[in-house]
């Protein structure tokens, strides 16, 4: 039998957690497991994430969500958790419409990840190989696992790329033949900028919002 | 460490080299060794802060079991906990209330994964490790919360909400606490941080300069908060809510919060060990000074591995000092209210880090003198060289060099920096960096 | 028991992702309970995180055509703190609403219908 | 020396508008209530009297038997050869006038001061009642009324002077608008408007026929000047007179043409004169060979346009064949009849006399200066202008309808009760005797009696006037036994009335008021008029103008005797009555005595029959008049040919039959007369032997077609107005039934279509559209109103499914 590929298995295992506790969120009524399942579902995406080489992606996705954003649905949960609100039931109707909607949406994205996979693992030159099995024959294919490239056996720097991609400097694109796209990437400092002062009025605003609504003697108590 | 396995160890085992048994029996191996240093850890804390808040409270503290010291007290109350029976309340959210402790046990536990013990004797060598640790160490609230929610108790509630709020409000300034070591090494790969600060005690990044310092106190604070250590152990406050989260809680899933507890505290230590205090590396550079000026991380096979288990020693006595640091805060410090705790949070560590973080720019950009730039001990380093390494890696992608080469000898990289062509964007990055 | 021995292709990772999208829009769908609503966005938006970060990944596609590099990554973090925040006015929104009509219930939260 | 005389009249001419204008800009700011309006009004009247006195004497002094001066001061325009111009034509004529109405009208402004003084402050009108029953009350007009007067008297002698026809046109027409300012002085009464209106629009009929008139002239002759007007070459453009009497030595050495005229002429005079000293005399009267009307070349050459255009050559041969053919001279006529025409309106003679007794509404000043002594006099003025140019039919109209027109009026005025129309009756009736008096050769006579007329008539008219102002009143029948209340103003119209019924003693020493010689010598022309010819009618004409004396007499003093005599009949209006203060009543004393003297001959020729300096004055100027109709007209219709005697053959003409003079029969005829007339009314109304309702009661239907003014107005009423009226309102009437109702019914029908149309378009189509828009969108609405039900979940499965559509059609669709 083959070598057991690790990085497969590993894959194998986190997507499973993730879409199986994804699941769980969607079948579950009570809304504090909900959430408890949500942690889950997340946390193994940001497996996924390792897996992918994208750790630093996968540490925010930790520490931003599962750390952060669940902490405040969970926040969220317990201030309106009471006995009635815990588990609103859903009627069966809805269920059976959400169920073949759901059906459907997924009916039409499956296949065509499925296909962009086929594209994607097409060497540039080659030509469409009908099954990845079929292309280990043929003497001068090889097989598409080795075709790949390796797992990250060492650590890899994706956060200083990262970095410098937002300060505008894209070291994964020095590799770039056309010099004018080369020099011409500006990064995402502007974007980054943006975002960042976006957030901060949306927080403010939240922050508004959910305000303690005493009724106060001077109207710069509650601010 | 699992190329040595597989030729070695397998070649004595008589099995052809397989490098996935390498890799499990290092994984076991890893595992094995992070769950002792909880377990004993546990134990051995626990033994300490009793005598230490005896001592603090003028008595003995434990001093019958095993001997004199009582040393084998601990021992004696896990056989207990274990032992007793284990309890849940009626109205509990079962499922919860098992997975709670447990959560938070893991979440201590995973954050283990990424903190090297010494150069390369790490279980997962992520180059975001320490957004990792604190990312994962992050999670164990969720034990709490949900430990406080599933054991349907208000005082569980109040103490699991207040959890919340403590620690997703601390997640600000320690992390800030941590951009700022990070900033300093260019790197959140804790192995290249610890060994940044190789050499004398004045490489140590809490001596780079007078905010590093002031960083490594609000650090240490923070730290001792999110993990919910007295004087901010709101969650669990006796006085007001019975026990706080773990009020339902007994037994064994009990002394996993305990355990999981004991683990971050030691855990948060190691963090600030290796961030602020040169990690594995002594005040004085012993293996150097042996080893004629030969840096530790640079030996090979034995001399490696001794000195390697003396950096372990001394991370693990700079762990244990901050963990004696925390109890004899617990045990001298009376317990902050709720808003004093939030108030120390916003409105004092906040801020402070806050201008830390400017003043360590400054200190950076304007290269203004400080003791880690000379590089006592060990050669002289220049700024952001950790960053100029990716730099070239990137480089070497653009001129399809393998990128490990790089990574390798970056010593011996360190002199052609000049005759390597950089992109605009990179000289662009020299000047934003070095300079 | 071929999963385990080939490689990861990038239609693994597109997969998991549609399934996380469904079922997180399955859950906005079915919940009445407003944080559930609030859940499945966030799962919608792991889903579409996933593809990101698969699309960006050296390891996953042999076409470097269909590596968009650092965007992925960059996009997602993107993504992410864009779902922190919005989970914070979500919620504050969601306590407002509780605050008023002391109910999370949002098929009661219909007063604007047409 | 002379060529002052013009500069003096025109000065004595502008004055008056020269205060009009002053009045019209400054005249309410003059004194109070614009009092200074009166002397600004007198001073210019006086003034232009004084220099017409000056030019009076310098013109009798000037060497006798001097030529009209004429000349144009100034050319208005030019059109070819159509020349307007302001010209003066100065004769003996002019001169009188000029003095007599500058003197009259001064009198009557002095006594407008005193008359209109009411008009100094706030004036209510006790005629007019507001439709709130109060009466009007209106700011005095004093400063108007004396504004009027100047425009009136710079017209008056604007007509005076005038050089030609033209420009006599233009004043005639402003003092018709003066006198229809002056009728409708008191505007806000209906009957004062309504009389203004008559004026006009009577006025306006009279010179429809003027217009002809001066159109024939000016077409035949090319000009409109009455004299030779010399320019500054030297050559001189023959006038009007100059081309229908050519300046010839004599009629029968100039053309073959006349010959017969000069025969008979001279046969005439044979018959008449008798012996040669009367010839001689006639010639020495006339002082020249007197020119025979002959039909301008003009007029023959319009009349024979038809011939000139059959290509015969209109040389001197040709003219004097059709000449003697009689052509052109209906054009003559016409054109005499024409001015006529406008003479009869402005004198308000027989067919056209309605406006004169309205006129009465306006104050007495006005009737007594406008109505009586000049501006009615204007056409007798102009008609004696004219004389030259009258042909012998015209003469013989003229003196029909004076004829009718003086019996007409007086024998209304015997039944009227309204003193002032009493005067205006007898204004009508005396003018009448003018144009008779022109009509049967008696121009002299005519204009004698005018100026004295002008004299006594204004005289009375200021009497009654000054009547009024005491009773408030003018009907008689509220007056009576005034005379010890206001004696000036009785005997002064004692003597005014005296004039008129021209009291004098004849034959023994020719003495007598003014209005005896004027009215003596009419009677005397009319005579030997009537002894010419064996025609009945022309007798009839001379008993009916010595009956109509009579008539004068006897309502003249039935008027005295009615307003001063007996007892009074309002003791209310008896007790109120005063004397009108002295500036009135002097004016009455000065007229008076000119009302006497005026015609009165020099104590020297008392006794011989020579006429007074006046009458010598007038008979120096007495222009040629026609005497014998040559014409073809009379001569087709086998009439014997009609003959007018020269005037001076009333002098000195016998009457075989009685072995008399005529004048002598004349003058005791018509004392006589007057003296029977006198006794009625003396009979009738002061000693009262004679009840008057009884004679009222006898001649009932005369009484009552003499009050209805012999119907005149029902007349006119009948024939004009009414089918005027009928006529216009049946063009109103088609005007509003059908021209009107189609055009609404093409306007209804078409707004009909097109409203219906519009409508329909907009209905349907607009409206359509728009409404279907409309209700497509609430359509709309409601439909996508139950899409949002506000569940999200719905949304939510909503974008799902949209998604998935989206995914199907890109996929299969487009990609398919």
């Amino acid at each position: 039998m083959d070598a057991i590929n690790w990085h497969s298995m590993f894959f194998l295992l986190f997507a499973g957690l993730a879409c199986s506790f994804a699941l769980a969120v969607v079948c579950t009524s009570n809304v504090v497991r909900m959430a408890f399942f949500l942690i889950l579902s997340l946390a193994a995406t940001a497996g996924l994430f390792f897996l992918a080489g994208a750790d630093f992606v996968g540490a925010m996705q930790l520490v931003l969500y599962v750390g952060g954003t669940l902490v405040l649905l969970v926040f969220g949960v317990m201030l309106t958790a009471q006995s009635p609100f815990v588990s609103i039931r859903t009627s069966g109707g809805d269920w059976v419409l959400a169920a073949m909607v759901g059906g459907s949406l997924l009916a039409i994205l499956v296949p065509s990840a499925l296909v962009i996979g086929e594209r994607a693992n097409q060497a540039p030159g080659q030509a469409v190989a009908p099954t990845i099995k079929s292309a280990s024959a043929g003497p001068a294919a090889e097989t598409p696992s080795d075709a790949l490239p390796a797992p990250p056996v060492e650590s890899r720097p994706t956060a200083t790329r990262i970095g410098q991609a937002l300060l505008g400097v894209r070291v994964d694109k020095l590799t770039e033949q056309d010099e004018t796209v080369r020099n011409g990437l500006s990064g995402y400092l502007l974007p980054f900028e943006i975002a960042s002062i976006h957030l901060l009025v949306v927080l403010v605003g939240a922050a508004f919002l959910a305000r303690a609504k005493r009724r106060a003697k001077s109207k710069f108590s509650d601010a | 460490m699992a190329e040595f396995i597989n030729t070695k160890l397998l070649f004595f085992l008589g099995l052809e080299a397989d490098s996935v048994v390498g890799l499990v029996i290092v994984a076991l191996i890893a595992a094995a060794l992070i769950l002792n240093v909880i377990a004993v850890g546990a134990l051995i804390f626990i033994w300490m802060e009793r005598k230490i808040a005896g001592r603090i409270q003028d008595r003995l503290g434990p001093t019958r079991v095993g001997g004199q010291f009582g040393w084998l007290q601990t021992l004696a109350d896990g056989i207990k906990l274990i032992a007793k029976e284990d309890l849940m309340p009626a109205a509990a959210d079962g499922l919860l209330f098992r997975l709670a402790p447990y959560i938070a046990f893991c979440a201590s536990f995973g954050s283990f994964i990424a903190l090297p013990f010494a150069t390369g004797w790490v279980g997962l060598e992520l180059n975001v490790a320490v957004f990792f640790v604190t990312a994962v160490l992050g999670l164990e609230v969720f034990g709490v919360i949900l430990a406080g929610y599933a054991s349907a108790s208000k005082w569980s509630l109040f103490g699991a909400m207040r959890e919340a709020a403590q620690v997703i409000s601390y997640e600000v300034p320690l992390g800030l606490c941590i951009v700022i070591p990070v900033m300093i090494a260019g790197t959140m790969d804790l192995t290249k941080i610890g060994n940044e600060q190789a050499g004398w005690f004045t490489n140590w990044y809490m001596f780079h300069d007078p905010f590093t310092f002031i960083t490594s106190i609000v650090y240490f604070t923070c730290a001792m908060a999110s993990v919910n250590r007295a004087p901010f152990d709101l969650a669990e406050a006796e006085s007001e809510l019975v026990a706080g989260f773990h009020t339902e809680y007994s037994g064994l899933r009990w002394s996993y919060f305990f355990m999981a507890e004991y683990g971050s505290m030691f855990l948060v230590s190691g963090l600030g060990a290796i961030l602020f205090c040169g990690g594995w590396n002594g005040p004085i550079p012993i293996v150097s000074i042996v080893s004629g000026g030969q840096h530790a991380m640079h030996l090979e096979g034995w001399p490696f591995f001794i000195a390697n288990l003396l950096g372990l020693a001394n991370f693990i006595f700079k762990a244990a000092l901050g963990v004696t640091l925390m109890m004899w805060a617990r045990w001298s410090l009376p317990r902050l209210r709720i808003d004093q705790v939030i108030t120390t949070c916003w409105k004092y560590c906040t801020p402070i880090v806050g201008v830390m973080f400017v003043g360590v720019l400054f200190w950076q950009g304007l290269q203004l003198p400080s003791p880690h730039d000379l590089g006592l001990g060990r050669g002289k380093v220049e700024a952001g060289s950790v960053r100029e390494g990716w730099l070239r890696e990137a480089e070497a992608a653009a001129s399809e060099v393998p990128a490990e080469l790089q990574v390798r000898d970056r010593a011996t990289e360190e002199k052609t920096d000049e005759d390597i062509d950089l992109p605009r964007s990179a000289l662009l990055v020299d000047e934003s960096r070095v300079e | 028991m071929w999963l385990l021995t080939e490689p990861v292709g990038l239609s693994h990772y597109l997969i998991v992702g549609a399934i996380m999208f469904v079922s997180g829009a399955v859950c906005m769908a079915t919940k009445r309970n407003a944080l559930g609503v609030l859940m499945g966005i966030e799962l919608v938006l792991n889903g579409a995180n996933i593809n990101f970060v698969a699309f960006g990944s050296d390891f996953l596609s042999r076409n470097p055509s269909y590596g968009i590099g650092l965007d992925g990554q960059v996009i997602a973090i993107f993504v992410i703190v864009l779902a922190a925040a919005e989970a914070a006015v979500a919620l504050a929104i969601v306590l407002n609403f509780y605050n008023n009509y002391s109910t999370v219930d949002v098929d009661q939260a219909d007063e604007l219908k047409g | 020396m002379e060529s002052s005389i013009p500069i003096l009249l025109g000065a004595a001419w502008l004055l008056p508008l020269v205060s009009f204008a002053l009045i019209l800009f400054f005249g309410p700011r003059m004194g109070k209530a614009g009092k200074g309006a009166s002397y600004v009004a007198i001073g210019a009247i006086l003034t232009g009297f004084v220099l017409s006195l000056i030019a009076l004497i310098q013109w009798s002094q000037a060497p006798e038997g001097q030529r009209p001066l004429t000349d144009n001061w100034y050319t208005l325009a030019e059109f070819g050869s159509l020349q307007l111009t302001i010209g003066y034509y100065i004769d003996t004529l002019t001169v009188i006038m000029f003095t007599m109405v500058t003197l009259i009208a001064s009198c009557i402004h002095f006594y407008a001061v005193g008359y209109m003084h009411e008009e100094l402050h706030d004036v209510t009108d006790h005629e007019v009642t507001l439709s709130d029953g109060s009466h009007l009350t209106r700011p005095g007009r004093f400063h108007r009324f004396f504004q009027y007067l100047s425009l009136f008297c710079f017209s008056m002698l604007g007509i005076v002077i005038s050089g030609n026809i033209a420009m006599t046109f233009v004043f005639w027409e402003l003092v018709g608008i003066c006198s229809y300012f002056l009728i409708g002085f008191y505007i806000e009464r209906k009957s004062a408007s309504t009389a203004a209106n008559k004026a006009f629009i009577v006025n306006r009929v009279g010179d429809m026929g003027m217009i002809i008139g001066l159109m024939v002239l000016f077409t035949t002759l090319g000009t409109f000047n009455f004299g030779d007007i010399e320019d500054s070459e030297g050559n001189k453009t023959a006038g009007i007179f100059a081309q229908v009497r050519p300046e010839t030595g004599h009629a029968d050495e100039k053309h073959g043409g006349e010959s017969d005229h000069a025969a008979v002429g001279n046969q005439q005079f044979i018959l008449t004169g008798g012996g040669a000293p009367s010839g001689e005399g006639s010639e020495d009267h006339h002082g020249h060979a007197a020119p025979a009307l002959i039909v301008p070349d003009g007029m023959v050459k319009a009349a024979a346009r038809d011939r000139i255009a059959a290509g015969e050559e209109p040389n001197e041969a040709n003219i004097e064949k059709w000449r003697g053919e009689g052509l052109g001279h209906g054009l003559l006529i016409v054109a005499g009849l024409g001015i006529f025409c406008g003479c009869m309106g402005k004198s308000a003679q027989f067919p056209l006399h309605v406006w004169l007794p309205d006129a009465m509404e306006g104050p007495t000043p006005v009737s007594a200066l406008v109505h009586s002594a000049t501006m009615v006099a204007a056409g007798v003025f102009l008609a004696g202008r004219f004389y030259p140019v009258f042909t012998v039919e015209v003469l013989l109209v003229i003196a029909v309808i004076g004829c009718i027109t003086l019996f007409m009026a007086a024998t209304i005025a015997i039944t009227a009760t309204d003193i002032k129309r009493v005067l205006a009756y007898s204004t009508l009736s005396q003018l009448g005797y003018m144009m008779f008096a022109l009509g049967v050769g008696g121009w002299v006579a005519g204009m004698l009696h005018l100026i004295t007329h002008a004299f006594f008539k204004s005289l009375l008219f200021m009497c009654s006037g000054s009547v009024i102002h005491a009773v408030h009143s003018n009907e008689m029948t509220d007056m009576g036994g005034l005379l010890k209340k206001m004696p000036i103003t009785a005997w002064t119209m004692f003597i005014g009335c005296l004039a008129i019924i021209g009291a004098g003693v004849p034959l023994v020493l020719n003495l007598g008021f003014s209005g005896f010689y004027s009215k003596d010598a009419i009677l005397a022309q009319a005579l030997s008029f009537a002894t010419q010819s064996d025609n009945g009618i022309y007798r009839l004409m001379f008993f009916v103008a010595a009956a109509g004396a009579s008539i004068t007499a006897f309502y003249m003093f039935r008027l005295w005797f009615m307003t001063f005599l007996g007892k009074p009949r309002d003791e209310h209006r008896y007790e109120h009555a005063h004397e009108s203060p002295k500036v009135m009543t002097y004016p009455l004393l000065v007229l008076s005595f000119f009302a006497i003297f005026v015609a009165t001959p020099s104590f020297t020729d008392f006794f011989n029959n020579s006429s007074a300096p006046l009458t010598g004055a007038l008979e120096e100027v007495h222009p040629v008049g026609s005497h014998t109709a040559h014409s073809p007209l009379l001569a087709a219709k086998g009439e014997p040919a009609m003959i007018i005697p020269p005037e001076h053959e009333s002098h000195v003409g016998m009457i075989e039959s009685m072995g008399m003079s005529i004048h002598a029969v004349a003058g005791v005829i018509a004392i006589s007369t007057a003296m029977g007339g006198l006794l009625l009314a003396c009979c009738l109304y002061w000693w009262k032997v004679i009840n008057p309702a009884e004679v009222r009661d006898m001649f009932k239907p005369i009484y009552r077609f003499l009050l209805g003014k012999w119907w005149f107005d029902e007349l006119y009423d009948k024939t004009f107005v009414k089918p005027t009226f009928f006529l216009s309102r049946l063009i109103a009437g088609t005007d509003k039934n059908i021209i009107d109702r189609l055009i609404d019914n093409i306007a209804a029908g078409t707004r009909w279509f097109c409203t219906g149309f519009d409508t329909w378009i907009d209905r349907l189509f607009v409206d359509g559209l728009v409404n279907w828009v409309a209700r497509k969108t609430y359509a709309v609405g409601l439909a996508l109103r139950a899409v949002q039900t506000g569940k999200i979940r719905q949304y939510i499965v909503l974008i799902v499914v949209c998604t998935v559509a989206l995914f199907l059609l890109a996929t299969f669709g487009f990609a398919g």
